[in-house]
């Protein structure tokens, strides 16, 4: 005798999984008008930003398939796709061509990163996402040391415009503008003005259609097993561990590709800080989208994307209009996307603690139902 | 001579389930017929002298058996009798190998076999089904079925990336999933998820699961199923499902060996009962005309000669009830107590038995709080709130809990911590107090002479009292729970498991400590155990509990096999022979 | 003592110590060693090296209570900090000058920092075993509210406000003429000309040192080792899980309080807006370097890892710019901080029911 | 561990050789020149080649320029093999076209075409015209030397993405 849902719990149970997306309706419902930005600014601006930001954040998809929870360690990821940008732009390849060794470059990187991680999270079970976030941290010291004192001497690079004046180590910023737009502008078109990058929509697409080809094939057939439960998915003779690690490594792969269209959007490449901003900023964006830490599927990047970046261009102008302060909207739109990131946490543990509990509940209504 | 309808082929290596009208004749009968037509074919699983001790003590001694194909085996006994030893050496459980192996062979089709691990066993088409289930939750039947031995169809990627990158050939999985079901003939929906499945539904996965493990060129089909007390967890009509679906395997040639403490089934489906105890099989009967209370007397008397003990003649009437649980229910996973009324006088020594799984450990974890209960609970007259230990302690009451390192020691903290903790937190003991009782300073002097008296009384072994709790043996780590409980002071002490994992030297010191600490400071105490022999020995009366419920107390001196019937849910007066 | 014995004995050692430890432990040393070679003043380096730990201690003594009681590491220090932080600005705002400002601050900023932990003791009670990832992100969350609060708190003390627009509080405030260096100079020993010593602050630090050792010695405080050590043998005797939990974050917000106001009277400025964003990391990676897991930590872990964390990040500009002519004391500062916490968060300590 | 030379090993073998190949190919495609389009007079050996007044230049197909003398211009190109086409027209006002291929070198950055010296002997061989070209180092301007590297830039995390 199971405990039967009534329509208002139905109801509320709805509500409470997607309060995220919810709360995030009705702040932008809130902020378009008061920001004052047209109809067409707006989607023109939410387009760009889908083409700019979801490859990154679909490369998310993965881990939490395989029950690793948030990947925050895709920060490795960004930085072997910035080093792949950085070797390009000195060799000064350009355009397409470009963009695509930059790929080729940065895949070794990110599968060795990858790896390392993987394993180092294998080592932390139940701790995956802090401990993921602490190896994007420790990986920045790496990557500063390879960027700030590695270049110019270890690895070669040749054009002085990237080197510091004392001659090693990278600027804090490099002009991508070799390969700035090149793939959004490669089928451009422009119904009502809009500015539409189709080819790099199609990339996007490509990857969306690999992520559900892959829950097909027997590897992401073994992941979901691994997520749901460890030991079950072992006794089934499942390599539990490798399977981990390949969830990661692919992760880590896509953040790398994911971070080179982000920047050839962008045009311009900020060394030390565009990949620990990046991390963060993806993760608050899948979760406003209805994801949580052990589900979440395609359709939650894209509402995430077009909800939370909606918010994001709203909040400095409806700030200043509000309170005549421009860095009100700034500081409010970032404890927003924290905020965000807490509340999704808290409800993923207290649901899972309810979801315990919930089997005990419906045994102790069985024992008061016979006695 | 073979009814019509009931078409049965044997072909040696294709076991294709055949279509059987199930007619009204006696299923034994059928299973006659089986026999006579090949009585003289060897053996499916023969087991000749197997032997095993643990770290001296000795757990299987000289077991002989033998199963045909097709036949049901009902293999009963008490907890620790080595029924789950004997299936571990059968599947090769490196449980085994690491202590030291097997005395005696296994044959299977009469060839002498050494499995090294439970995926060997598999590929002779050996399977089983444990008692806790080991599915995937949002993972369809099928999906769970044919967990990593999907079939797959091949992509191009899997040239380049390995072959787990093939897609999985839904279709195919289906049919096989539709096949093992069939076999079963249950109404299983292999599409759905197994967290919506009733509890039936998920043991019927699990068999389905075993049985879809087809013949390939490398592994055999299934020959034989071990089922591990698959009805526990079962209702009644469940279960009837599970025991039809039972005949349908074994007719169609596959032999099972089936686990149960509920007699009734043993003795309704299976073609011989095998009874062990003490690590022997006492009998191997056929199971015509087997009655419950034969099984019972053989699973639990011992012999006569057994030193009766003589009662301390604890008079009930004029000593008050101290403690009174009514309608007690408590949601303990793996121990549900559904509702339980006891009464318990003071000063008496109260055992409370049982099977493992029946609810005993609940009922003490419950009253306590430590797991989520409801009912009332009576101590000298006044209830205590449930769900909160604080109460529990302060009216005076003790527990020494099962789980000796989880619930019951502070593994890296010293002796002294273990032992004065709760006294400390109760009853402000061994505490200076320091600004009128503002601060409460920890008085390591009177910390560090309890302990010493406690580790004189109860003859600890330790190097000193600043050893830390992990590092003692299992006895000792016990008699230290026992001291933290002693130091309360309790008028009322709950021991659960006291015996469970230590020597026996430790055991008897335990039971004596206990004993004395009845008589000289009139404590109550209800132990329980799964060791019927030691509630008898130091317990007045005994509680037995089956199912979540008090199916009877009896004076301990009372004759084991009346306990035996109780332990196994049937009331004490004695039930007529098995019926079909 | 043959070899054989030498050799175990060491081992023995070096596995309480821990092997980490021991690394940094001589790394320091040899910077040390080395800094006399390479012109650096020994005094100079001495001195800063005392006046950071002086800085930083009381803000990893700030994680021992959390530890202690099982709640884990507390990323969440910034709320503390924020407590601290409010305290500072009202004292300032309440404008009274010298070392009453900062008592006046520490008051100040306790109501805070207990309404802030109570709520966040309560949260992290509804999410155990998530504890240490939700401690970061409300951490984060709550300093980025605070960068909108401090836009719109009624502050109008000059020293704070930004100059055009009269209203919202400034990135930075000096403690200029209210508490700075209030503890630094009380009985400051001036040993040479490079060497002095900042007593007071020490002092400061020793006195919460001992409160938090005398209250591990009280009943509540061996209550709360008991949670931490095992949160189920607790509940069995008889102790209200939650409320221990609850009151060691309370402490550790508080501490963290204090914490922040000690690091300013010494820093000299008051950071506000993304100031205390990244705190929690140094302090973190500060007490686990000092010996401390997960959910053990005691007062001498804080001591040895706030010396050594900071001797560390004072010693490697100086030496590391005088013998290779770059900077590459950030570079090792993060990777020996993090590579701390990583090596802490993968040891295998059982997961707490 | 033992090199299992099984199929498999040799198909990701061969992938990973190709996927250089591509690379290479990759990088002699995308990789940017910068062509100095110079119509200064020039000498060479001894004889002084006077630049043209007016002369109308296209590099492959793309935006023809117009350089008057003394002027100097450049275009970006990609990849080695390019055209270039002059139109101008002599004193008489007489239209000549002159149309000639050049392949530059994979690793020079930047080359200097001389169009005065082509327009004098348009069937001469590539390297008469054609020159690699060295832009001078300047010296470091006070602002680069102390730029200095922000590596935990907090006002990151306000900027958009």
């Amino acid at each position: 005798m199971t405990l039967q849902m009534t329509k208002t719990q139905k109801l509320l149970r709805i509500i409470g999984n997607n309060t995220v997306p919810i709360l995030f309706l009705v702040i932008c419902a809130f902020g378009i008008p008061l920001s004052g930005y047209s109809a067409n600014y707006l989607v023109s601006e939410i387009v760009i930003r889908i083409s700019r930001n979801s490859f990154l954040i679909v490369s998310l998809l993965i881990p939490i398939l395989a029950g690793m929870g948030l990947n925050f360690g895709m920060t490795l990821g960004a930085m072997a796709g910035q080093i792949g940008l950085i070797l390009i732009s000195d060799w000064g390849i350009v355009g397409i061509p470009g963009i695509i060794l930059a790929m080729i470059i940065s895949t070794p990187i990110s599968v060795i990163l990858g790896w390392w991680c993987g394993k180092i999270l294998n080592m932390a079970r139940g701790r995956e996402m802090v401990t993921s976030y602490i190896i994007g941290f420790f990986m920045n010291g790496i990557y500063q040391l390879v960027v700030l004192y590695g270049m110019g001497v270890v690895i070669p690079i040749r054009s002085n415009s990237l080197l510091l004046p004392r001659g090693y180590g990278i600027r804090n910023t490099v002009n991508l503008i070799g390969i700035r737009r090149s793939l959004d502008d490669l089928l451009l078109i422009r119904p009502f003005g809009i500015p539409i990058p189709l080819a790099t929509l199609f990339v996007i697409a490509v990857l969306c259609l690999f992520i559900l080809w892959f829950k097909k094939t027997k590897l992401g057939q073994d992941m979901r097993a691994v997520g749901q439960d460890l030991e079950v998915a072992r006794a089934a003779g499942i390599k539990v561990e490798h399977t981990r690690i390949v969830s990661i490594v692919i992760s880590t792969v896509f953040a790398g590709y994911g971070m080179i269209l982000y920047l050839q959007n962008i045009g311009t490449l900020n060394t030390y800080n565009s990949h620990m901003q990046i991390g963060m900023f993806s993760v608050a964006a899948l979760l406003v989208g209805g994801a949580s830490v052990s589900k979440a599927n395609i359709r939650n990047v894209f509402l995430g994307v077009i909800l939370f970046h909606l918010m994001f261009v709203v909040s400095p102008m409806a700030g200043k209009n509000l309170i005549g302060q421009a860095q009100l909207g700034e500081y409010f739109r970032v404890f927003v996307s924290y905020g965000v990131i807490t509340i999704s946490l808290v409800l993923y543990e207290v649901r899972k603690k309810r979801d315990q509990h919930y089997a005990g509940m419906q045994l102790a209504a069985e024992q008061e139902a016979s006695t | 001579m073979l009814s019509p309808f009931v078409a049965i082929s044997f072909k040696r290596n294709d076991n294709v389930g055949m279509t059987v009208v199930w007619a009204d004749k006696s299923h034994n009968q059928v299973l006659k017929d089986i026999k006579e037509m090949h009585e003289n074919e060897t053996p499916l699983l023969e087991m000749k002298h197997i032997s095993k001790d643990f770290f001296g003590n000795k757990v299987l001694t000289d077991i002989n058996f033998s199963l045909k194909k097709g036949e049901i085996l009902g293999l009963v006994g008490e907890n620790g009798a080595g029924k789950s030893t004997l299936m571990k050496i059968l599947f090769g459980m490196d449980e085994i190998h690491q202590t030291g192996g097997y005395g005696g062979d296994v044959m299977i089709n009469g060839e002498k076999v050494q499995f090294s691990s439970p995926i060997d066993a598999l590929a002779k088409g050996i399977g089983m089904v444990h008692q806790e289930f080991s599915l995937l939750p949002d993972f369809t039947a099928t999906e769970n079925i044919l967990l990593n031995r999907e079939p797959l169809k091949y992509t191009v990627f899997s040239e380049l990336f390995g072959e787990r990158l093939n897609i999985l050939d839904r279709e195919q999985m289906n049919h096989i999933s539709e096949r093992a079901i069939g076999r079963l003939n249950v109404p299983l929906d292999k599409d759905m998820l197994v967290s919506q499945m009733p509890v039936g539904h998920k043991q019927f996965t699990e068999i389905a699961r075993e049985l879809s493990k087809e013949a390939t060129d490398v592994t055999e089909g299934i020959k034989l199923l071990v089922l591990d007390e698959p009805t526990a967890v079962l209702s009644e009509q469940e279960a009837d499902s599970l025991l039809k679906a039972m005949r349908l395997l074994s007719e169609s040639g596959i032999s099972i060996i089936f686990i149960s403490h509920r007699l009734q089934e043993i003795i309704d489906v299976c073609n011989t009962i095998m009874v062990m105890r003490d690590g022997q099989i006492i009998k191997t009967v056929p199971s015509q005309g087997i009655v419950i209370a034969d099984i019972a007397r053989w699973m639990v008397g011992r012999d006569v000669g057994s030193s009766k003990r003589e009662s301390r003649g604890f008079d009930y009437e004029n000593t008050p009830v101290l403690l009174s649980l009514q309608n007690l229910w408590v949601d303990m996973p793996g121990e549900i107590v559904r509702d339980v009324s006891l009464d318990i006088h003071k000063g008496e020594i109260l055992g409370i038995g049982g099977m493992a799984g029946q609810g005993k450990l609940g009922i003490p974890n419950g009253a306590m709080g430590l797991f989520p209960a409801g009912g009332k609970v009576i101590f000298e007259g006044k209830e205590i709130a449930l769900n909160n230990p604080r109460h529990f302690l302060d009216a005076g009451m003790a527990f020494v809990s099962e789980d000796r390192r989880g619930v019951g020691l502070l593994l890296d903290e010293s002796l002294e911590w273990n032992i004065s903790f709760t006294a400390m937190q109760i009853q402000e003991k061994y505490l200076k107090q320091y600004l009128g009782g503002l601060l409460k300073w920890r008085d390591q002097v009177a910390i560090e002479e309890e302990t010493e008296s406690y580790v004189q009384q109860l003859e600890i072994r330790c190097t000193s009292t600043k050893q830390r709790a992990k590092e003692l043996s299992g006895g000792n780590q016990q008699k230290v729970c026992l001291a933290k409980a002693f130091a309360v002071g309790p008028k009322l002490l709950f021991v659960s498991e006291p015996t469970r994992g230590i020597d026996i030297g430790a055991k008897s010191l335990v039971l004596k400590a206990l004993r004395k600490y009845n008589e000289e400071s009139g404590t109550t105490i209800v132990m329980i155990s799964s060791e019927l022999e030691e509630l008898r020995a130091i317990c007045d009366r005994v509680a037995i509990i089956s199912d979540g419920k008090v199916f009877g107390v009896l004076p301990a001196t009372t004759d084991s096999a009346e306990f035996g019937l109780l332990m196994i849910g049937q009331q004490s007066q004695i039930l007529e022979g098995g019926s079909v | 003592m043959n070899l054989q014995e030498l050799t175990s004995s060491a081992k023995g050692l070096v596995k309480s110590f821990g092997l980490p430890r021991i690394i940094i432990g001589l790394f320091l040393l040899s910077l040390f060693i080395t800094a006399p070679f390479v012109g650096v003043n020994i005094g100079t380096s001495l001195s800063d090296t005392f006046n950071r730990f002086g800085m930083n201690a009381v803000m990893v003594l700030a994680m021992v209570p959390m530890i202690h009681s099982g709640c884990g590491l507390n990323f969440g220090l910034p709320l503390g900090i924020i407590a601290g932080l409010l305290g500072a600005t009202i004292s300032l705002q309440v404008n009274i000058p010298g070392p009453t400002s900062f008592l006046l601050a520490i008051l100040f900023a306790t109501p805070f920092a207990v309404i802030l932990g109570w709520g966040y003791g309560q949260l992290l009670n509804r999410v155990k075993g998530g504890e240490m990832m939700i401690a970061t992100y409300v951490g984060f969350s709550s300093v980025a509210f605070m960068c909108i609060m401090w836009l719109l708190l009624p502050f109008n003390n000059p020293t704070m406000v930004w100059g055009y627009s009269g209203t919202g509080l400034r990135t930075t405030i000096s403690t200029e003429g209210y508490y700075l260096h209030v503890l630094n100079d009380f009985l400051s020993i001036q040993l040479t000309d490079h060497l002095t010593i900042p007593t007071g602050m020490l002092l400061f630090f020793a006195l919460l040192a001992f409160i938090i050792w005398a209250f591990l010695h009280t009943k509540t405080g061996t209550a709360m080792t008991a949670v931490g050590s095992n949160s189920v043998f607790a509940r069995a005797s008889g102790i209200n899980v939650d409320k221990v939990r609850t009151l060691s974050v309370i402490m550790s917000t508080w501490l963290g309080a204090i914490g922040i106001l000690v690091y300013q009277q010494s820093f000299g400025f008051i950071q506000l807006y993304m100031g205390p964003f990244y705190m929690a990391l140094p302090a973190v990676s500060a007490i686990l370097i000092g010996g401390a897991s997960v959910n053990k930590a005691s007062i001498l872990n804080v001591v040895i890892g706030t010396f050594l964390f900071q001797g560390i990040v004072t010693m490697t500009p100086s030496v590391m710019n005088s013998m290779i002519h770059t900077d590459m004391s950030e570079v090792i500062r993060i990777v020996v901080s993090n590579g701390m916490i990583l090596y802490a968060l993968t040891r295998k300590t059982e997961v707490i029911r | 561990m033992k090199l299992a030379l099984t199929r498999i090993f040799w198909i990701r073998f061969v992938a990973i050789l190709v996927i250089l190949v591509f690379s290479v190919l990759l990088f002699f495609i995308g990789k940017q020149h910068t062509v100095l389009l110079d119509n200064k007079t020039v000498t060479i050996e001894g004889e002084e080649i006077r630049a043209l007044q007016l002369v109308e230049i296209q590099i492959n197909n793309l935006e023809p320029m117009e350089l008057a003398a003394r002027d100097r211009d450049k275009e970006e190109v990609t990849g080695q093999k390019h055209s270039v086409t002059i139109i101008y027209t002599d004193s008489n006002w007489e239209e000549y076209t002159i149309e000639r291929t050049f392949k530059l070198p994979l690793m020079q950055e930047m080359v200097l075409l001389s169009i005065p010296t082509l327009v004098a002997n348009p069937e001469a061989d590539q390297s008469l015209w054609l020159e690699n070209y060295e832009p001078p180092t300047y010296a470091v301007t006070a602002a680069d030397s102390e730029e200095e590297v922000v590596t935990d830039d907090l006002s990151v995390l306000l900027t958009d993405i």
